[in-house]
């Protein structure tokens, strides 16, 4: 067990694939003798040269577009999106071309590509700095769309997205950076939990908080906040946005009989929507309450110094649970 | 105008050689034949597709009448090797890959999205999205460079890549993306365009107020502008620039100025847009004409090929007509696979579904 | 009252638009001689000029990025995006530029734009031609998307889109368009139904069927075979995916008890799992059974020779009305 | 070279007037003193923006340092009637277009996304997305030219439109979009590129094996290289190419070369990436210092005047110092505001809720 930041995390995972297979390679803008604006790809230039590790054009549909022949020439690219907020003008790319080539070509073809995103909120930064797109990913068919909560998972999953011959989006919480976590490095990419399976952080009894990435933890806090006042709630992060991993959240709800999605995207349209209609419809008659969201609310995302109000927080959480609780 | 800037012409359209100090067209009577076959061969394989699309066989056609020098004089050049990625208009491209005439059928009748094996013809299916594959093929020709498959000296191993699209593509954001991501690496591609004068109802001059060649000043690349009407012409470019691109010495655009002479798909109804005169002006340049013309005074054209020829291309369109019909409906259950690489919960617990229905269906 | 296929419907209130507000101006590939593929454009450049119906170069993205500079000059563009499946080259002009210039400015600017794009299924076409990017644009704060489903909707809506100071997504069921109807051309712009209602279709009893678009009709059909059977099915036109108008679906399912959302797109992700979290918030007490989807499948769109089969028919609606009154 | 591929100098780093037989400056000596001036202010402007953010003002600042010719030579060549679209770091163009440091301020403290009245000043906000406005503002010249407010021969109505970029976005699909649809229009807009070296940590080759300006050729409109640290010769330039926009010959593409002294923005560190040895070539070719020199060998700058801008400077910083920490911050209910041109149920919910969180917060 060592103990890393989940941004370190990313880093040393990415070293391990590119060590594991000589096909994968990394691009993007910046990530290369800087090692990312982050810092997450810091030396792996310097190690792995600069055939493997490729500063790209300032121009992300050329990216996406550039990294698809790559890999149907044979690569495993992981490309860098700098911030959620730049991913837009690949989209074509990435839900048209990306997402469809294994169906188009009945099999025959596929992209075995990871797009690795840093994203949410809560940084204090500019416009487009902190943005959750995932809803538009997750509701492509074609893609999986993943997102890691700590370092053990970021180590883990970053190596699992690269060696699936799925397309992946790859989303890194921005904010938990810095987060410390123990990580398991000894073990085989084989043993280490499946990126699609939704893990139950804190088991509880009287409601589920579901959640993912950044508000992981904020979701945490929120449990233990209300333990003090004697309610159990179950935390579970969902890892994996597309699939969802239904069996593991319907199994939870059914015990709870109650449950509240927790994301900092909008409330309309994000991932909440569709996981509350499937627990409807798989838990009808557990459900003692309506299923609810605490999430970011049905704006663009606001100016840094409201940022916090913005954000789904413990309070807000408490505010939901004491509701679901009260019918 | 500099040399550089001269369209590129071997063939006129009365059928005489012209000579280019840059270009020197190492083809032989046969290979002109040779040539010769392919575009008439494509020609009918287009009549064919067309008439059936209006026998209601296939949903929609593209097709490629007027622009058979074009493609076949550059799919021609390209050796086995190389790579391909186009739009829904080269199937005289895709002949050249060897691509059976009823596999390309699939598509337009709705039977499947990607209707080759890519991998075997190293062409990609047809790409509708337009200019999205000129990234594709940069890429493509990114991992050539990277695996090191250029450069070597070897021209039977060291590989090209080809990229085509239309004029109205240069507008498109990805296309010139890829001349940017071609040349900061240096990469192995040709960016072919066919400027048949419209991207359906609009006129290359919407696109661009200067030659579509002229772009590849801007990022700086060669650019050659071509009789794309003529077939030697374009195979000597396209096999130049091949050449250099196989041998480390980077991308080239080539415009090929040729003609849609019909319409843009047949959905569409070129004379509301059109004068018929433009029509006539470009009949007179023919791509087949011209070179018949020249064989036949040169007595290369054999009256007894000419008619082995015609039987070729009616039994070509026989067996289209024949067998686009016994092109099977793909399974509705298929429509299920191969979104992943593994199963996903969700798809197989809709695949049920419409098991359920289908077989109730059966019962009814 | 005259009676106009939808197409045409379009066409005439284009045509009324321009003529009422000299800056609508309207912006998009082969609308000026050719009048549109579709040629829902037809005859407008002929009467109000190239400079009024602008043919554009080839590039989606260049085309909303010069409308979002033209109505900042003061114009009024209303975008023709050639098929639905051709817009993601304008994903970020779209959703990032054009949803939220009021928001940036703090109401000091706007783009009263307006997005026409036909979309759906069930036309026989090759790839890229099929699809229902709907949820895509509902889901991002600062855009309005609406549909219409018969030629007088069609006719006011798409005016309405067009004064309206809000950028309008408006999506034009394509194999509907030579579907004909009644429309009163003689109202006034302001005596028409608001796009932003939802419409009550058909009145029923047992379960309400929720849908907008292509599927409007194909909902009817069912409910008429239902009726039959004995079954009373209310049919709601949602003209509206952003806003939704929530009113209109909570009166109808608290009267039903039951819902189902028909719509063309996928099922995950689609706009039926924002619509079912919020009807079950809003009608827990009164749901007999879970709200249910019929929707396509979540695949890409598949070869138009067994799109039959993945577009949602009244077979399958009475499958899931079944279903729901079995609960 | 040719003659039009020469880059534009009409002031060396030694503080040398050259002549160059394109371009005539038509600034007195008055009109010089007062771009040193603004130069001087904008600098310090920039130094002090940069340390309200070490000081934890502000969440981010990209600085200008190195580039105050570009811009104010740009900026200054501007008429009220035109209109700028520009990227994160032209705050000396905005300074030209009369925005107060403060408010610029706003964006980089988190207070505000389009932190000036856009209408007012006639220069939209700062745009982060690179490239995005290069489309935008040719969208705007393109309404200057359909409402008929270009070529009607009165300098002071005839309007012109600028986008500001860098080197980095000349790569992206929106910016060579911007191009076709300003030749295609001819419309009356400059694109003006601070070349400054680098995207971030990428230099400019990474984005083009030839000089910018020649992108201009690919296209059909002209491309200027201009000396971006000669303030002298950038505001020639584009006074030009501003007057031929208004005058309804279309679109101009400059290059400026220049570079950018400091970091990307706050948060980067160049000395990951660059070598120090290129900060010390492009010291030498600092933008105020060559007109410093001019000035002063010219007796055009009294020593009273430095010590007058000394003080302005000065007292600039010191508001900019006060009145940074007296921004307010945004009501958090204002984030409620604007998303659309009525009100909306759910947000209007959401606002209520708000509403009630922070009543509550107010009674703890
Ligand atoms: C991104 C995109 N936008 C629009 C279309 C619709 N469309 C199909 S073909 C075409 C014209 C293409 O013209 P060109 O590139 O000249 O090729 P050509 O058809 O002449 O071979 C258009 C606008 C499309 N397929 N993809
Ligand atoms: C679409 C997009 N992609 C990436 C970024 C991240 N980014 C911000 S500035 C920058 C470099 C821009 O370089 P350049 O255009 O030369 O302008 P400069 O910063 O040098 O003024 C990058 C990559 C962004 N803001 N937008
Ligand atoms: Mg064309
Ligand atoms: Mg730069």
């Amino acid at each position: 067990m060592s103990e890393f930041t989940l941004l370190n995390a990313v880093n040393r995972g990415l070293r391990r694939a590119m060590e594991a297979d000589s096909k994968v390679i990394l691009m993007g803008e910046d990530i290369g003798k800087l090692g990312g604006v982050f810092r997450a790809t810091e030396g792996l230039q310097k190690d792995f040269g600069e055939g493997r590790v490729i500063d790209t054009p300032l121009a992300e549909s050329g990216i996406v577009g550039t990294a698809i022949g790559l890999a149907l020439y044979g690569y495993r690219p992981v490309v860098e999106i700098q911030f959620d907020g730049f991913v837009y003008p690949a989209f074509d790319q990435i839900v048209v071309q990306l997402a469809r080539m294994r169906y188009r070509s009945a099999g025959a073809l596929f992209l075995p590509i990871t797009i690795r995103m840093p994203f949410g909120g809560g940084i204090g930064s500019v416009e487009h700095h902190g943005e959750s797109p995932e809803a538009y990913f997750a509701s492509t068919p074609g893609l999986r769309v993943v997102t890691c909560a700590d370092p053990s998972d970021a180590y883990w999953m970053i190596q699992q997205a690269i060696v699936s011959d799925d397309p992946v989006i790859f989303l890194e919480p921005k904010r938990r950076y810095y987060q410390k976590g123990e990580v398991d490095t000894t073990l085989d990419i084989s043993e280490a939990p499946s990126m699609y399976k939704a893990r139950v952080v804190l088991e509880g009894s009287d409601c589920t908080l579901l959640s993912y990435g950044p508000t992981v933890a904020t979701s945490l806090q929120a449990a233990r906040m209300a333990a003090v006042d004697g309610v159990s709630l179950e935390v579970i992060d969902l890892r994996s946005l597309s699939p969802l991993d239904l069996p593991t959240l319907i199994e939870s709800v059914k015990k709870t009989g109650r449950a509240i999605v927790v994301h900092e995207a909008s409330s309309s349209g994000g991932v909440g929507g569709e996981i509350g209609l499937c627990l409807m419809q798989s838990c009808f008659y557990y459900l003692h309450a309506p299923i609810l969201r605490v999430t970011g609310y049905d704006t663009p995302y606001p100016p840094s110094r409201i940022e916090d109000d913005y954000l789904p927080d413990a309070d807000r959480i408490l505010d939901a649970v004491e509701k679901v609780m009260g019918y | 105008m500099d040399l550089q800037d001269r369209i590129v012409q071997l063939i006129d359209s009365t059928g005489t050689l012209i000579s280019d100090p840059r270009y020197q067209s190492t083809l032989n009577d046969a290979a002109l034949l040779s040539l010769y076959q392919d575009m008439v061969l494509i020609r009918k394989l287009d009549e064919q597709a067309t008439a059936l699309q209006r026998q209601g066989e296939l949903g929609l056609w593209a097709p490629l009448l007027g622009q058979e020098a074009a493609q076949i004089g550059s799919g021609r050049a390209l050796k086995s090797q190389d790579y391909v990625f186009s739009t829904y208009r080269e199937h005289g491209v895709a002949w050249c890959r060897g691509v059976d005439p009823v596999e390309m059928l699939r598509f337009w009748r709705g039977t499947m999205h990607q209707p080759w094996d890519a991998n075997f013809h190293r062409m990609y299916g047809y790409q509708v999205i337009i200019g999205a594959h000129a990234l594709h093929a940069t890429g493509y020709a990114m991992g050539a460079h990277l695996a090191g498959r250029i450069g070597t000296g070897n021209p039977e191993t060291d590989q090209a890549v080809v990229a085509y699209f239309g004029d109205g593509a240069m507008s498109e954001g990805d296309v010139n993306e890829a001349f940017i991501f071609a040349t900061t690496y240096k990469s192995p591609i040709v960016f072919f365009c066919q400027n048949n004068q419209w991207a359906i109802s609009e006129p290359t001059k919407r696109q661009s107020s200067i030659h579509l060649s002229e772009r590849a000043k801007g990022f700086g690349l060669p650019g050659i502008r071509v009789d794309g009407n003529d077939v030697i012409a374009c195979h000597a470019v396209t096999t130049e620039a091949l050449d250099r691109a196989r041998s480390g010495e980077g991308p080239t655009l080539i415009e090929a100025v040729t003609y849609r002479m019909g319409a843009h798909t047949t959905s569409d109804d070129p004379t509301k847009y059109r004068a018929g005169s433009d029509d006539d002006f470009w009949r007179e340049k023919d791509p087949i004409d011209r070179l018949k013309i020249y064989l036949h005074n040169n007595g290369i054209l054999k009256v007894e090929f000419e008619t082995e020829l015609a039987a070729k291309a009616d039994s070509l369109a026989e067996r289209m007509r024949v067998e686009c019909r016994e092109l099977p409906n793909p399974d509705a259950l298929s429509m299920f696979n191969h979104v992943y690489s593994g199963s996903d919960a969700r798809i197989d617990e809709q695949k049920r579904e419409v098991e359920v229905i289908l077989s109730e269906r059966e019962v009814h």
